[in-house]
């Protein structure tokens, strides 16, 4: 096992007590050593996200993967089963995918011609009996397959350590949210075209931080698309800010933008008549079926890598808004890069021109070349760069969190939050990031898994719940 | 159907180099690879066609018999005149902060190869080098591909309708799109 | 004696710029580098003299008095029609991993100089940047260099007969060199 | 004034691409390409008109509304023709460390874009990428930017009396300018 | 704090042992750890040069700078005061300062739009009210300011080390002559246009030892400037090596090439007339009014990178000698990477022709394409990539620094020196490259601020002085 | 010296347990500690291949050429012999070779001029008495010069630590097979131009590994050469696998394929009839002429780095079978990145066309261009990338090695090998790579310089031959 230098294992023991006081140390967001720390701690255990169901619809369809930096093979067997496999012979480690996507029903190493099936077993390899005599079993060199994989409406994730919990135990709360915004949805979801890859000079925590609950920069950060119309207030009366930030345990975190029942304005995501009626009040429960149609936007982690958002834009100002859904993941690369991977999300069924105009507004927005994330890659690069500062390292150099804590905000816990979770409102609190770098912490503290938390124990077990100003 | 072959499944005519439609292509391109070089948006806004379909597909690694692997789905850029409009309206905003200060930019446009369509069209392809660095960072980023173009005239003028970047990268190397291709 | 200077010593007339043999040479690097750039290999062959000497010399790093470098023995490739031939039935087997799935390449030709010699044949000098990228690689590859090459009419057609590929490199920083120059 | 800007409002008329004075252009900037690439340096002094005005600014970056950040102050080269001669001169001593054994470059020029002043001098702007490699790094380097040139004719041949050399970096990633831009 | 490996500990014992016998190993020049430490130990306490006043004359205006790989921004305050905040927004970290100048009453972050103000002090932020309730002391959210800055002359230095001396402590001996050669024109100095920048495959120490004292270069690796007269002893009957080193204490080195007041020749630099007449004899003492007047060249260094030399070239043959001045800065990026920044410099109120002249020179001699740099970077590039090499580790390979010791040179030590510091006479000797490693050793080796030493206290303490073979 | 982390240590332990399995953990071909640690004690102790004396035919030739990855200059002097020095002048470490080849009778450092002859002898530098006084002693100051250099045939070896053995001792059973394909060719060998050199994103183990012994990869990775007829079985009757693996001691390891006397086929390597009456029956042992008479091809490996190899191919189709004679370094650059080398080898004396079609051939075949390499850089490339992955290392992935081992081949050991050496037949078992790796694992696990072995020894000692399953 990688086995930190005591500098670093004090270094986080002093990030927990600095975190109390609503501070992060800056160096965090790029260090080499905590970097090999997070791919053993992080990325080896924790349930990653890897692609869509849709992606791989037949028996042997694949796609190329990573989790944290390693190369997978996301497939689905000619038993039906979806698993991860190594890309990596087990004979001398050679790639045995060639391809980023395609359907296969054996994968066949290129070196001496090993093959696996699908499923990764080794069916066979070239003069079998004479080079391997007596020792022919294949049952013991199969290709690694990822320990666990389970898959949520599609939404296929994956942890390599045998003792990570279920999926759904490590989502806690986020799983209702996520059966609310892709449980509902008769014909289900797919993705559009295949994931656009970004090689970004990024920590990669500085999108997961920014997707965790930092509704603050859109007001500044984004003001040239307010200027320019492609995003307004689709809602009318309510602002911006007339949001909830729901913390879900374990690191997860659901930004979510309603409008209250009498408010006329954007129903179901804002999604038009022909797919609000794909949404179906049966597939899950009424408080669910209510929530996703007063639910205008949303922007969710789960922890560590994976994030979702949806609003209505105009990327196209001829047209009207055009809900947009985009999932990403953010790879970790080296302390100071990463891969931003984006795909479009779509409820299958719908119009060819539906289909066409919500892809093009998912990428006119939400993507390397998008009217938002192309400003969002420079604060990300800028943190990246001031984080692997010596002097910035030497004093220690905090960043405040602090927004949201007892006296720093207008946004108060509420009760009344429609679901699970600890709810905030407005969306003026940094508690979903504080909650994201807390629950890192206790990936990389521990040498045994992390044990699952409600959010309340989160806070609490980190003595943040005192000193949190809210309600 | 891959929307790359689409297009080049209209008949045309091979137009010689060095004629004066081979010429007009040509510094269409030059100029508006310097309108862009530096930074005079409108200027190229102003060399679009208002018919303009401008994307850029998603290229995956297939295997030889797959053939490029570009995607007929997936795009960088899937633009029209207004989409391209509001992009440069944006970045001329006071807050368009991933180019301001503006990447320094440097288009290589090489290799042309011109033809007539049959409804008067021309149709371009070129080779395509954009250099672009950032800010003082010293990593080079470089931006490769091909270009199929189509110009059409209009009152004299050639104007760009249709354009297919198709780059030779799976994974961008550059931090963002902020730059037109 | 130097292979690169060999060659050179023919008596040649310039062939001015805009010529229409001039084109002819531009047009056929350029459909050349096309059909490279798009793995059509045996359109590449059809394009190629049977009597192609087809050489890419090792190159040294020397003093400046003692001229640019190149070996006249030591050969990248070092290649007549059969051997070419053989390379491209090679690569379109199933079995030619490193460039199965194929590189992503560019080819960018510029600085034409073009001449004729005595005998007819078209003597081409250009100035040659191939970008290449393999599977989901980021470092991007280049193979930079100069181009002297012959070209031989038969039956109407151009054909390239000789072909010297002198690269600015003494180490190559592809893994291979399994794309032709 | 910013020296760049100073220039470019002398009256001018276009030239036609693929017009004679295009192409002599054209050929100038390439033949001088390859003497810099040969190390051919009294051939290169030899295209240079004795009142030669050779600048490279230094560029900062600034915001957009700022403009390109070209110097009007800062030089990397900041020569005429005695400086130059100089510097070749030097360079042609047993003892130019630096470029002995010398680079391996190559000039691409492209994106000509050709006029006329009003007294007779040509007027040039083209991109300009050299690739530059060193001994036996395998660590590419570009320069990479655009020429701003001003060919005179004097008898009968066109020389360089004026260049800007516009680079596109901030910060030289080469450890010296030890070639000519 | 940044904790060595042992074993660098031990090398950096060893080290010293073996500078007594005039050596060191080559192994400084390259290695990752002792690149590392230097930013911790060094370039986090040193004194490091940033720019010169005239870059930023106005109230407001700026300029991007680097301490050591940080970013900074050199800004004059609307006060007036001269500060270096490190380039780092207080919130999340992201960059405040997009351009690389300007003039700014403001530094706005991007990311969420917290403003500065050009003192560092924090003015605002959006929704200040509605996010942080009643927390919104902003005074303890200022960006992070160097905690020394001093200008002398209008160079300006700044350290980032609290418990740092003052410059003029810092600087010893060398103020003197700092004072002499920038402290005697009346209307100052300024510097012409912007710096230039190259990044070199090369360790900083590399030209930093250069510029401590190596004349013995000259002769050979610049033998191409001699051969095309762009240098040529401008003295008439004395040489190249007709001048002085002169070590300063601190690690600090000048060396002073002069011409006796009898013989015929160049004055005040080599500076034409109208140059002359704008130095004063009343602004610093008579010893160093005259002390410029009959010093034709000179190249110092303030360690750890900082370095300046003067001397009449002929860059334009078909003029005559014209003085160049630049000034330079060694930024360390990696174990084998640096940065090269060139300024020249210029007396104000000179002619415009002269203004022109003396900066053509200068880059046309000392920066990135000056043809006496050029050869320069190309050992500073081969003893970087030679001291990489595991076998000069592994054998522990010394270079050479041994002349100037007892009996290794005619070069003696001299007590009619006109100026402070232990001088030597002739420039044949290393002593000053010895002593900038004995200082690099000072800090490498000290937890705490190493005391500002003399010239002899600093030979003495190392036994050095008694080694030497002067006077 | 280089000082391990305990972790690496520990690692290497359990290597040896594992190997003895006929496993290899795969993060052996890509991990920077092990990587240093190679470089400390490996390139630095181990007898590695520089360049063949044909290249440096006359007094003052020289060639550039790295052991490990620091740069040497091997030389032959102006007394004839060749040494291998270290390009690092003694005064400030400056590179004093210029050109990768040339003659020269001094090498003039750039920096300060300290010229040194061809056999490393400082003999001069500028001003020397004024600089140095009495102390001018130039015979400490030469250029470091490897401690031991050696030629076999022609064949150029160097070690860097004095307390190696000789080459002989070092080469084991090794030196009999170069011998009887060397050492009986009247005219001697040359190398054919200059070495190719090639970098690439492998480790240089992955070649080492696959030149060790793995025929098994030629039937599948190379299937494209026999489906287009470059590759031919030759020898009619007898088939690929038709050849000895023979260990050699100390690492070593030759493939050889033979035909038998009856057998009518190609006879001395395939060469043509000008070339086999170039060979004596009295240079060497009947055996060896014998021998190589009936040798169709080898493949070789001269731990660590060294590989040579020859087959008959047809590179052109319009011509026969063209023997083609290829020796490789795999130079070492970082955990993931190796320079290839490559030579074509001929007899002296041959005809102009022999001289042209075989190196065609060579480089045809075996260089980065060649119709074989290409495809071998496929997996060694992909074996590097997995072998970095986080998750390999965590679980601690193991490669598969038991081809041959008991039960596992239908391979065995054989008396009847004509030659030393400890023989198997067929090709079909991987003990040569297993041996490669143990032998590694012997310089990397001692302080000491590994003792010399014979195979059975070198087996012995790892408790491997018992598990083996041969006869
Ligand atoms: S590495 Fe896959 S078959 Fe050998
Ligand atoms: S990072 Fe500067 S305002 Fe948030
Ligand atoms: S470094 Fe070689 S002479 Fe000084
Ligand atoms: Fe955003
Ligand atoms: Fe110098
Ligand atoms: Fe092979």
């Amino acid at each position: 096992m990688y086995q930190p230098q005591p500098e670093v294992l004090r270094f986080l023991d002093e990030f927990e007590g600095v975190l109390e006081e609503g501070a992060i140390p800056i160096r965090t967001f790029n260090d080499p050593e905590l970097h090999e720390l997070e791919l053993d701690r992080i990325f080896t255990r924790a349930w990653v996200f890897l692609g869509h169901e849709s992606e791989i619809p037949a028996r042997g369809d694949y796609v190329q993967r990573r989790i944290g930096r390693d190369p997978f093979v996301l497939v689905r067997g000619e038993d039906g089963e979806i698993r991860a496999v190594f890309d990596s012979c087990r004979h001398r480690g050679a790639m045995v995918c060639r391809a980023e996507r395609g359907n296969a029903a054996l994968f066949r190493c290129p070196y001496h011609g090993w093959t696996y099936k699908n499923t990764g077993a080794l069916v066979g390899a070239p003069l079998l009996r004479d080079a391997y005599g007596s020792d022919r079993d294949k049952s013991t060199r199969g290709l690694l397959t990822a320990p666990h994989l389970e898959s949520l409406h599609g939404f296929i994730f994956a942890s390599l350590d045998p003792d990570a919990p279920s999926l759904d135990a490590y989502l806690g709360d986020m799983k209702w949210h996520l059966d609310m915004i892709w449980g509902q949805c008769e014909p289900g979801w797919e993705v559009i075209g295949e994931p656009q890859r970004t090689v970004l000079a990024a920590n990669w925590k500085a999108p997961a931080d920014n997707f965790s609950g930092d509704d603050y920069h859109t007001v500044y950060l984004h003001r040239s698309t307010t200027e320019t119309g492609i995003m307004e207030n689709p809602g009318g009366d309510s602002d911006l800010w007339d949001g909830y930030h729901v913390q879900l345990g374990n690191g997860h975190h659901f930004i979510r933008n309603m409008i209250p029942p009498d408010v006329p304005g954007p129903r179901f995501l804002g999604y038009p008549e022909e797919v609000q009626k794909l949404f179906s009040p049966t597939m899950q429960s009424e408080e669910q079926y209510e929530g996703l149609k007063h639910t205008v936007g949303f922007v969710g982690t789960v922890f560590p890598s994976f994030g979702f958002l949806s609003f209505p834009f105009k990327h196209d100002r001829s047209r009207d808004f055009v809900t947009a859904m985009s999932i990403r993941v953010f790879e970790p690369r080296a302390p100071g890069e990463m891969v931003a991977w984006t795909w479009s999300l779509c409820p299958k069924g719908v119009s060819e021109e539906f289909r066409r105009e919500t892809y093009r507004t998912t990428m006119g927005t939400f993507s390397a070349g998008g009217t938002f994330e192309q400003d969002d890659s420079d604060p990300w690069m800028s943190i990246t760069r001031s984080a692997g500062a010596t002097y910035a390292r030497k004093v220690g150099m905090r960043l405040d969190y602090r927004m949201g804590m007892k006296g720093n905000a207008s946004s108060r816990r509420v009760d009344d939050y429609p679901g699970p979770g600890v709810a905030y409102y407005s969306v003026l609190e940094e508690g979903g990031q504080r909650g994201f770098h807390r629950r890192w912490l206790q990936f990389m503290r521990s040498d045994d898994y992390p044990p699952t938390m409600t959010p309340e124990e989160q806070n609490a077990g980190a003595g943040l719940g005192e000193r949190n100003g809210h309600g | 159907m891959n929307a790359v072959q689409a297009e080049t499944e209209r008949a045309t005519t091979r137009i010689a180099s060095g004629s004066q439609a081979y010429w007009r292509c040509v510094d269409f391109l030059v100029h508006e690879a310097e309108a862009l070089d530096e930074n005079r948006l409108d200027d190229w806004l102003a060399m679009l066609h208002p018919d303009i379909d401008y994307r850029a597909p998603i290229r995956v690694t297939r295997e030889r018999t797959k053939g490029p692997g570009f995607s007929d789905q997936g795009y960088h850029f899937f633009e029209n005149h207004e989409s391209l409009n509001t992009r440069v309206e944006r970045l001329e905003t006071d807050y368009a902060w991933a180019e301001d200060p503006p990447s320094r930019t440097r288009r290589f446009i090489t290799n042309f190869r011109v033809a007539a369509f049959e409804g008067g069209d021309l149709h371009v392809r070129s080779s395509l080098l954009v250099y672009r660095e950032r800010l003082d960072e010293t990593a080079p980023q470089f931006l490769v591909g091909e270009r199929e173009d189509d110009l059409r005239e209009v009152d004299g003028q050639l104007l760009l309708v249709r354009r297919r970047v198709l780059l030779d990268h799976s994974i961008l190397m550059t931090p963002n799109l902020g730059v037109f291709l």
